[in-house]
């Protein structure tokens, strides 16, 4: 194994567990955090980061063969979607009149502050 | 109605969507694919459009007739399996060529594959299809 | 028809990423087959300004000034929020704001919303009907304006830069 | 994948679906035949032989090995189905099943987005979503 | 050493899942399962990529891209109908 | 030439199927070529009982891949089956194209779907291959729903009734299904092919060295279950009055004719071909369930106002008796039961056809709102009764021969309770359906309205030709029998040595 | 020609004449009853024809070849009893057909009336001359048919209804029974014909020691019993009255119903001799006899009495056909054959007569009639002959074979002695004693007394010719008969009792032999019967009373009350057995799924669960299996229908991670592009369904419910378990050859895909075809909703 498979391994490696590690603090904010928006910011960023961050690893691991521009495919795809979503997503639940949390400050987007959570 | 931002992804979107559906479908023999799973992706992408631009919008650019292209898919299945006949063989019955093609190379030509495509405008037909009347309902 | 063209060419090279295999012949390929879908779903695309080729090569540095950016926004973004979240207790001042913004393109706006929301502790809620207001979503709002200054310095700049 | 914890799934699976299906609400009918639906193809997925690893798409790297597997049936002389040789391991996961699988879920996709469709119209024809009262044809 | 990553790694990602899992059973509004679900997608696409980062098998990563590109379409078709009460 | 047919029979009306969708609105055109397609599927079929009756067993490897991949045979039972759906389903074609309505079915799916239906049929007596017979159900099945939809001029059913109908018929067939499913998986589980004559052999194996796994007596009993359900067999039978008298008369006469058959075709071929061992546990059982479904479908029949709901009844009374004579399980029997089940096809499916346009032609469904047609449409009457005459058992139609070699077989072979209750239920059978004959066509004539008015709304030359030709079937295997009789006994033999069936599937060369 | 080709000819060209009757019609003009008429001509000259050769004691024979398979073949037998019942169909037939040419009205539909007459009588050859069962039972039926139809010949009326379907349902209802029974003689005899059989004393010997011999006997006499309306069966008779009057003269009086005798003669030689055939047969003939001989009194119909009368005198024949002993099978064969020809030469001449009665007097009712004497004297004096046979008057025929049938009944007594010795005799001079009241009634309440004038029409006189001439001549022929007997024994009684009793015959009847027993039993039954006529209304009124206030006492009440009620109560039935909501009918099939699951555990020998199963778990399975089994009880549990629909979405993305995890990437990509499909068609669903109902499940249905649940997933567990231990040795999969021939044989890599659109393409077929039905079915669905707005 020579040095430069020995610092591409660790550092796929590295890319890898970061991502996951990322990934699974995301998660957790999921289950911390305490509004659905608040949970998006989790889900969407760190989501977004743990999954690019095993991209790369793979990229890193494999080079550029088609396993890495499947994975740095699969790294845009989820960069341009994921937004979106997440857009879609807290528009729908602002319009769908899911309240901000009660720790919130200000809301500038519309008068649906500190509502009744339990709404469904 | 949805918002720009979601427009504009869209229209990003969807030709990768549909690219990607097509590659599926081309790469489904040797790799995970076919005419199913290209089928359902175009679908997918065809229904983003639907659900982000919504159907009367569609209906304006134009009125697609999916049952015809399902219909079509299950005469190029069903002719796959009668061209074998042609041939004085077996319904269905395959053959693969290998064609050396200047510049690109070898490249397998699979009777199978003209059967995946039939496939393909079955699926993205049919679902369409059910999308769009269902969707069109009052 | 040229708008048509540019695209074609710019899914030649998406085709060669779903495909998994960067090559001239594919991405010949990808661009033809790209064209020919394209005709059909032109009608998406009528309402969008013609781009001309060259102008498109000229951006390609400020749009890896953008992705470099981007990329470090996230890395930092995400870094935030997990300390937030690996925090026994969760101490946020979370609200949407409104910020103005000067992009007037839908590829502008689009691609500012979605930095936005890739970007560390902000989330693009929604574009107000005249197109010039997004609403914010911050999880933890010290200062709003200080959002709104850094969004304005930080990514639209990038944005208009590279994408109007 | 533990067989016997798979098993204890479909077989959960099975039971909550059908649990579902013997409710009075519609949807619910139809979620229940769709979780009936995961349990039969698990059931059918489960099925194959076991004993391979890799996914059953031969790639360059996974050179052909010969492995003198018989084929032709030769009845007369007890020759019913591929003849193993002794030693020989299933590199890949049994595909047979996966493509049966993929036949069945494909099929309960049909089947169910019709029964879907079909539980609108049940509503609008009878203006409840309670099956219990779906009862003009009786008797 | 592939597997042993590969178990780790699993577990992990399984162990991921179970937030995601919790917000679909529990809610409280009905966003916050829908997020749990567009999560649960994301957590599965970071476990394509281990598959096939420990496999280096590409094939996991067609599944990837797929899931990436259509669980999108779900969520937006959903969200559309929670915002708007229509899909088309 | 005779090698293709199998598939042929199948391929055909899939690929026609799609060929009408492109066809929309131009009537005429779709008339003559369905009738075409109709006739040539007939015509090959008769071609292929002949030559199978000839020259033995057809297999017909698809794609050429021999127990590999899938395959159509088609042995006697097979191709007399597909016979039987071909002349039904070719006349009641003939009827659609002038029952149906114009707009909303005939230039709609109907064309399609009927195809497809037929397709799903043949499909269903060809294959050779356990999966491959799931599919074939869920395409008989799907079609059959679309079908039921549609609308027809004398077809007075609410669209409250045909979704309701629906509904439960396809959630009883999922779950059916499902069963049909888990029981394929887990004989592929333990036999490792799909192949039915591949799986017979094996199981054969397994029975001969002693080691026959349990639960393949389980698996053998759930598909009883799958074809039970098919077949309407009590308590399996629910749906059937809901659903057949919701479709539209050339539906119904191809659910009730054919569709309803599939389930003892299923029973025959499974059951005999690969649980030859088991029929010691199925025989018993279906013999119970088929006297209690007997007795239910004619006491319930009795009670009905509603035409086409006692048709249904009926229905399912007399797939009773079919399944009676499986149950029995001789070898008479079981030619009986083959020889009950073409006679009640060809009878139920005339009748059928005939009720839709005595429904138009009367305008209602209440039978009690009917009378006097015999002054108005005679032919009507006249058809209307063989069909009664032919269900009840009366000579000389072929319901007498039939009904005479079930009560025969089974007293030979010593049922002699089960033939006694079979017995009592068909004189219920004559009295139901010979009340409801006067009662619809003697009497006077109900409504206020002129004879004009019904008059007017007598069966056109085109369904008048359908209808003729089914009563030429029904007297003519009454008058003479013997080459039906001779078929049976043929299928029973090949039924219960499956020897040859298994040789020729797996004596084939695979590519 | 040969003799065959005679019977066979005779059967068969009533049956093409009458096909080819509408053909003709136009041609035929007024004529069409003659052209009937002819047909019947034809067949009675073709069996007379063939009467020299059975009359020498010879047997015709032949078959054509019809069912080889079951080797029944279309087999004809002429002997005496069938010649003779031959020429009474045919004879009788002719009369019938001739006096309908005066008859029926020309307004009536007289080719269907015709035709289905020209169809009885052929069924009715056909049957006497069948050989074999089956054939016998399918002419049988035919002639139930054609009787139906006849019934109900005037078809809106609904008293015609009524007997139509009463005697349909009793004739040919009774045949099936009758059915089994010849089946059953075929599984004892091992044959259905019966010519041979009847030639066979070892298989007859077989067959009366068979422990079936009395099923079978008791099924046949059902179908005989129900044809000839005798015991609880003959209720079907009044009714069948409905007919035209030449019909109930020709089926219900002369031919049809005696079918039930001829079909006693034709087995007589296979059953009787027995202690089970005399008290079945003859113990029906008494009872019937003496019950409707009696019933009769209440009748006010003339059509009603005759009916009556014809139930009481075909009893006669069943008794006397039953009274044999082992010593003596046979004693009242030849009273009863004579009295079977006797009886159709009478009764048809009264049923003519009443025809001529009710077509002059526009009435049938009695009370209304009367003193007609002066006014049809023709028609009198026939009415008058054959009524007086019917009693028994000399020197009529009927006095003849009502002489025999009392020596017959006293010889029966004295055979068995004891209490019999006077019973049997004394029940048959009590039907005589009947016979003659109701006979005098018939007489008297038409011709003699007081002419009624508020019912009648003003001018009333005897009929056409046509009308009379049928009418006379069968007068004339028990005038005939009853003079010069010795022709009609040896030519047909004779030979006809040959072919009962299968021996050598002589008989001799005459007019006087001296004053013997019977004479006085005559005697006697004259002076009883004046005694009785006296009280005849007053026993009528009080039958009247009596079924007024015991309505059960008529078998009629239970007839209806079955066939009205059967209605309602299959209408309750129905409703218990269909209640309309889908689950009962879940339920039932998850349950027998259950049941079935259940039966091969009895089986079981060695493990139901298999031994070696392993719970080594490795954690991450643990948790994604764990999920998913979450995931289905979150769909199961979460009310609302979003979200139990992102419940049932997770849950497929766990699916899917299972195929992954088991190395499935195509089945993976699948199974979560099928659920985003299904979610996306979910919302659009939901869009259109407001969530207004909520189900509370109360805890019976919970734990009934949870059972049942928990019962169907333990099957598939076991099931599942079992199945989990992979392919029984030494098969192997088929998957091998796809692996190792995708890439030479098909050129694909992906082995899954190579099964789809390769090896298994067909099923691909199949599965895109039920994905087009889909679409179909989903747009039929939408657009069958959009109709009706
Ligand atoms: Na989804
Ligand atoms: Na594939």
């Amino acid at each position: 194994m020579t040095d430069y498979e020995m610092i591409r391994n660790i550092l796929s490696f590295s890319f890898f567990a970061g991502g996951m590690i990322f990934l699974f603090l995301g998660m957790l904010g999921l289950l911390r955090l305490p509004d659905v928006y608040n949970r998006l910011h989790a889900t969407t960023k760190i989501g977004i980061l743990g999954a690019f961050g095993v991209m790369l690893g793979i990229v890193m691991k494999v080079g550029f063969n088609s396993m890495g521009i499947k994975a740095i495919t699969v790294g845009m795809f989820l960069m341009l979607t994921a937004p979106m979503a997440a857009h879609m997503m807290s528009r729908a639940a602002h319009r769908h009149g899911v309240g901000l949390c009660k720790e919130s400050i200000v809301d500038e987007y519309g008068q649906s502050y500190y509502k009744d959570q339990e709404k469904e | 109605m949805t918002t720009l931002i979601a427009k504009t992804v869209t229209k990003a979107c969807v030709p990768i969507a549909i690219l990607f559906s097509i590659s599926l479908l081309l790469a489904g023999h040797n790799n995970p694919g076919g005419g199913f799973i290209g089928g359902v992706m175009f679908a997918s992408a065809i229904s983003l459009v639907y659900v982000v631009f919504g159907l009367d919008y569609i209906m304006s650019i134009c009125n697609c007739k999916w049952e015809k292209f399902f219909a079509l898919g299950l005469i190029i299945s069903a002719s796959t399996g009668f061209g074998a006949i042609l041939f004085g063989h077996n319904f269905l019955r395959s053959t693969f060529m290998e064609l050396h093609i200047p510049l690109i190379g070898e490249i397998e030509l699979v009777s199978a594959g003209i059967f995946d495509i039939g496939v393909y405008f079955v699926v993205f037909g049919s679902i369409l299809y059910i999308f769009k009347s269902t969707g069109d309902d009052e | 028809m040229k708008k048509l063209f540019v695209y074609s060419i710019d899914l030649g090279i998406v085709w060669c990423f779903v495909s998994g295999n960067i090559s001239i012949i594919n991405f010949l390929f990808g661009a033809i087959i790209s064209y020919l879908l394209l005709r059909p779903l032109r009608a998406l695309y009528d309402n969008i300004t013609d781009d001309s080729l060259e102008v498109l090569i000229l951006k390609i540095p400020s749009l890896m000034r953008y992705f470099m950016k981007l990329a470090i926004e996230i890395l930092k973004a995400s870094i935030a929020v997990a300390k937030i979240i690996i925090q026994p207790t969760i101490n946020i001042k979370p609200g949407i704001i409104s910020v103005p913004i000067r992009a007037k393109t839908d590829l502008g706006i689009t691609t500012l919303s979605n930095t936005i929301t890739l970007t560390p502790g902000t989330l693009t809620v929604d574009v107000s009907d005249d197109r010039s207001i997004l609403y914010v979503h911050c999880i933890d709002i010290d200062d709003a304006d200080e959002i709104r200054e850094s969004i304005r310095e930080e990514l639209e700049d990038y944005v208009l830069e590279a994408f109007e | 994948m533990n067989n016997t914890l798979l098993s204890i799934t479909i077989a959960l699976l099975f039971g909550i679906g059908t649990f579902m299906i013997l409710r009075k609400d519609i949807i619910k009918i139809v979620l229940g035949m769709t979780i009936l639906s995961h349990s039969a193809n698990l059931l059918i997925f489960s099925s194959g032989i076991t004993g391979g690893k890799t996914v059953p798409i031969i790639t360059e790297e996974i050179a052909q090995h010969t492995t003198g597997i018989i084929f032709t049936d030769d009845l007369v002389n007890g020759i019913l189905a591929p003849i193993v040789p002794e030693g020989t391991e299933m590199l890949f996961v049994d595909p047979m099943v996966q493509a049966l699988t993929l036949t069945a879920i494909v099929i309960s996709l049909a089947t169910t987005s019709f029964l879907l469709i079909l539980s609108y119209r049940v509503y609008k024809e009878h203006n409840t979503t309670d099956v219990s009262k779906v009862r003009r044809l009786r008797g | 050493m592939n597997i042993g990553i590969l178990q780790v790694a699993m577990v992990f990602m399984a162990l991921a899942m179970i937030p995601c899992m919790y917000r679909i059973l529990v809610g409280p509004t009905i966003l916050d399962r829908v997020v749990g679900l567009d999560a649960m997608t994301t957590v599965m696409v970071v476990m394509l990529g281990v598959y096939s980062f420990v496999h280096e098998s590409v094939f996991f990563l067609d599944v990837a891209l797929v899931l990436s590109i259509i669980s999108f379409l779900g969520t937006v078709a959903i969200s559309k109908y929670l915002d708007e009460g229509v899909v088309f | 030439m005779y090698h293709n047919i199998p598939i042929l029979l199948v391929a055909v009306p899939i690929f026609f199927a799609a060929i009408t969708v492109f066809l929309r609105s131009r009537f005429k055109l779709q008339k003559a070529l369905n009738t075409t397609v109709f006739a040539g599927l007939f015509i090959m079929s008769l071609a292929l009982l002949l030559h199978v009756w000839e020259n033995g067993i057809v297999v017909y490897e698809v794609g050429e891949w021999g127990k590999y991949g899938i395959i159509l045979v088609a042995d006697l039972l097979g191709s007399g089956m597909v016979v039987l759906s071909s002349f039904i389903s070719m006349m009641a074609m003939i009827y659609g194209q002038d029952y149906m309505d114009k707009e909303t079915a005939l230039d709609t799916t109907f064309f399609p779907l009927f195809n497809i239906m037929v397709a799903g049929l043949n499909g269903i007596f060809l294959t050779g291959d356990l999966f491959n017979l799931f599919v074939f159900f869920e395409v008989l099945v799907m079609a059959s729903c679309g079908l039921i939809v549609l609308t027809g001029r004398g077809d007075h059913t609410p669209m409250l009734y045909k979704i309701e109908a629906i509904f439960k018929y396809l959630v009883l067939n999922m779950f059916s299904i499902i069963v049909m499913l888990t029981a394929i998986a887990s004989l592929y589980a333990t036999v490792g092919t799909l192949n039915m004559a591949d799986i017979s052999v094996k199981l054969a194996q397994l029975s001969a060295a002693g080691t026959m796994p349990w639960h393949v007596y389980m698996i053998a009993l759930m598909f009883i279950v799958v074809f039970g359900y098919k077949a309407a067999m009590f308590p399996l039978h629910f749906w059937l009055a809901d659903v057949h008298p919701s479709a539209p008369a050339p539906i119904h006469a191809m659910l009730s004719g054919m569709v309803i058959k599939v389930g003892i075709y299923g029973i025959l071929r499974i059951h005999y071909l690969i649980f030859p061992d088991v029929l010691f546990l199925t025989r018993p059982i279906i013999l119970i369930l088929s006297l209690v479904t007997i007795g239910v479908g004619a006491a319930s029949a009795i009670g009905q106002y509603d035409l086409k709901r006692m048709l249904a009844y009926s229905s399912v009374s007399q797939i009773g008796y079919v399944l009676l004579g499986v149950g029995m399980g001789s070898v008479y029997t079981t030619t009986a039961a083959l020889m009950y089940l073409v006679n009640h096809a060809m009878a139920k499916s005339m009748l059928f056809l005939a009720t839709g346009e005595t429904l138009y032609h009367a305008g209602t469904k209440d039978i009690r709102k009917m009378g006097g047609f015999i002054r108005t449409s005679p032919f009507l009457a006249t058809i209307f009764l063989m069909g009664s005459m032919s269900i009840a058992g009366l000579p000389p139609m072929g319901g007498f021969i039939a009904k005479f070699v079930v009560f025969d077989s089974g007293l030979e072979a010593g049922f002699y309770a089960p033939v006694a209750i079979a017995l009592l239920f068909a004189i219920f059978t004559l009295f139901y359906l010979f009340r409801t004959w006067m009662t619809i066509f003697w009497g006077e004539l109900k409504e206020p309205e002129n004879e004009s008015d019904f008059i007017a709304r007598s069966p056109t030359p085109q369904i008048k030709v359908a209808l003729a030709l089914l009563a030429v079937a029904v007297i003519f295997f009454g008058v003479y029998p013997e080459p039906l009789f001779a078929l049976a006994s043929e299928i029973t033999a090949q039924l219960f040595d499956p020897q040859p069936y298994i040789d020729a599937v797996l004596g084939g060369q695979v590519r | 020609m040969d003799n065959f080709t005679a019977i066979a000819l005779a059967v068969f060209l009533p049956f093409a004449l009458a096909f080819v009757l509408p053909l003709v019609e136009k041609l035929l003009k007024g004529y069409i009853g003659w052209y009937a008429f002819s047909v019947a001509l034809l067949s009675f000259g073709l069996i007379a024809w063939v009467l020299p050769v059975i009359s020498d004691g010879d047997t015709i024979q032949g078959s054509i070849r019809w069912l080889p398979s079951l080797s029944i073949d279309l087999s004809f037998y002429a002997d005496g009893l069938s010649t003779m019942f031959g020429l009474i169909v045919s004879g009788i037939g002719m009369m019938i057909l001739w006096y309908s040419n005066g008859y029926m009205s020309k307004k009536e539909d007289l080719p269907r009336y015709y035709q289905q007459l020209l169809f009885f009588m052929g069924a009715m050859l056909g049957m006497v001359f069948s050989a074999n069962t089956l054939q016998l039972f399918i002419f049988w039926e035919l002639t139930s048919i054609t009787s139906f139809m006849l019934i109900g010949y005037w078809r809106n009326k609904p008293a015609s209804i009524y007997g139509a379907t009463k005697s349909l349902l009793l004739t040919a209802g009774g045949g099936l029974f009758m059915l089994a029974g010849f089946i059953l003689l075929r599984s004892i005899t091992g044959s259905f014909e019966l010519a041979t059989l009847l030639h066979d004393p070892a298989a007859i010997a077989s067959l009366k020691t068979d422990p079936l011999f009395l099923t079978t006997l008791i099924l046949i006499i059902i179908g005989a019993a129900a044809k000839s309306a005798q015991g609880p069966f003959y209720i079907w008779l009044p009714n069948a009255m409905e007919a035209p009057t030449p019909v109930s003269g020709f089926l219900h009086s002369a031919t049809m119903v005696k079918a039930g005798i001829y079909l006693l003669a034709r087995i007589h030689p296979l059953f009787s001799g027995t202690e089970a055939w005399f008290i079945i047969v003859s113990g029906l003939g008494i009872f019937t006899m003496l019950l409707a001989g009696f019933l009769a009194f209440r009748q006010t119909d003339i059509k009603a009495i005759l009916a009556y009368s014809t139930i009481s005198q075909l009893a006669y024949m069943f008794t006397m056909y039953g009274y044999t002993t082992y010593h003596e099978p046979g004693i009242g064969v030849a009273a009863a054959t004579f009295h079977l020809l006797n009886h159709a030469t009478f009764k048809a001449c009264l049923f003519l007569v009443a025809g001529i009665v009710a077509h002059e007097a526009a009435t049938r009712d009695i009370r209304k009639l009367g003193g007609l004497r002066k006014e049809m004297p023709i028609t009198f004096i026939i009415a008058t002959i054959a009524a007086l046979s019917m009693i028994g008057i000399p020197p009529l025929n009927g006095f003849l074979s009502k002489e025999m049938f009392y020596e017959t009944s006293l010889e029966m007594g004295h055979l068995l002695g004891g209490v019999f010795t006077y019973l049997i005799p004394a029940a048959a001079l009590l039907g005589g004693v009947f016979t003659f009241a109701y006979s005098v009634k018939f007489i008297d309440g038409i011709f003699l007394g007081e002419r009624k004038k508020e019912h009648l029409p003003e001018h009333i006189h005897d009929p056409s010719f046509n009308m009379l001439a049928p009418a006379g001549l069968l007068a004339g022929l028990v005038v005939l008969i009853g003079l010069f007997p010795s022709v009609a024994v040896h030519y047909l009684i004779e030979p006809a009792t040959e072919g009962i009793l299968l021996e050598n015959v002589d008989l001799h009847v005459k007019l006087w032999h001296g004053f013997t027993t019977p004479l006085i039993m005559t005697i006697i039954t004259l002076i009883l019967g004046i005694l009785v006529y006296t009280k005849y209304d007053d026993i009528g009124e009080r039958q009247d009373k009596m079924n007024v206030r015991y309505p059960w006492l008529s078998i009629n009440y239970f007839y209806d009350m079955i066939v009205d009620g059967a209605k309602n109560k299959s209408s309750v039935f129905a409703a218990f057995m269909q209640p309309g909501p889908v689950k009962p009918y879940l339920v039932s099939l998850i349950v027998l799924f259950i049941v079935l699951g259940a039966i091969p555990t009895f089986f079981v020998t060695a493990t139901l669960i298999p031994a070696n199963l392993n719970f080594n778990i490795p954690l991450y399975e643990g948790i994604i299996l764990g999920l998913v089994i979450i995931s289905a009880i979150a769909t199961a549990v979460l009310r609302k229908y979003l979200q139990a629909v992102i419940a049932v979405s997770a849950l497929g993305y766990l699916v899917s991670l299972i195929y992954i995890y088991l190395q499935a990437p195509d089945l993976a990509i699948t199974q979560i592009l099928v659920e985003t499909l299904f979610t996306i068609i979910f919302v659009l669903v939901i869009v259109k369904i407001p969530q207004t109902f909520k189900e509370t499940i109360s805890t019976p249905v919970m734990i009934k419910d949870l059972t049942i649940s928990a019962a169907v997933a333990l099957t598939v567990l076991v099931l599942s378990l079992n199945v989990n231990q992979g392919i029984v040795a030494p098969f192997e999969s088929l998957s091998y050859y796809f692996i190792e021939n995708s890439v030479s044989l098909a050129a694909g890599h992906n082995i899954v895909n190579v099964i789809l659109v390769d090896f298994r393409a067909y099923d691909t077929l199949g599965e895109i075809v039920v994905l087009c039905l889909a679409a179909f079915g989903v747009s039929n669905l939408i657009k069958s909703g959009v109709e009706r707005k």
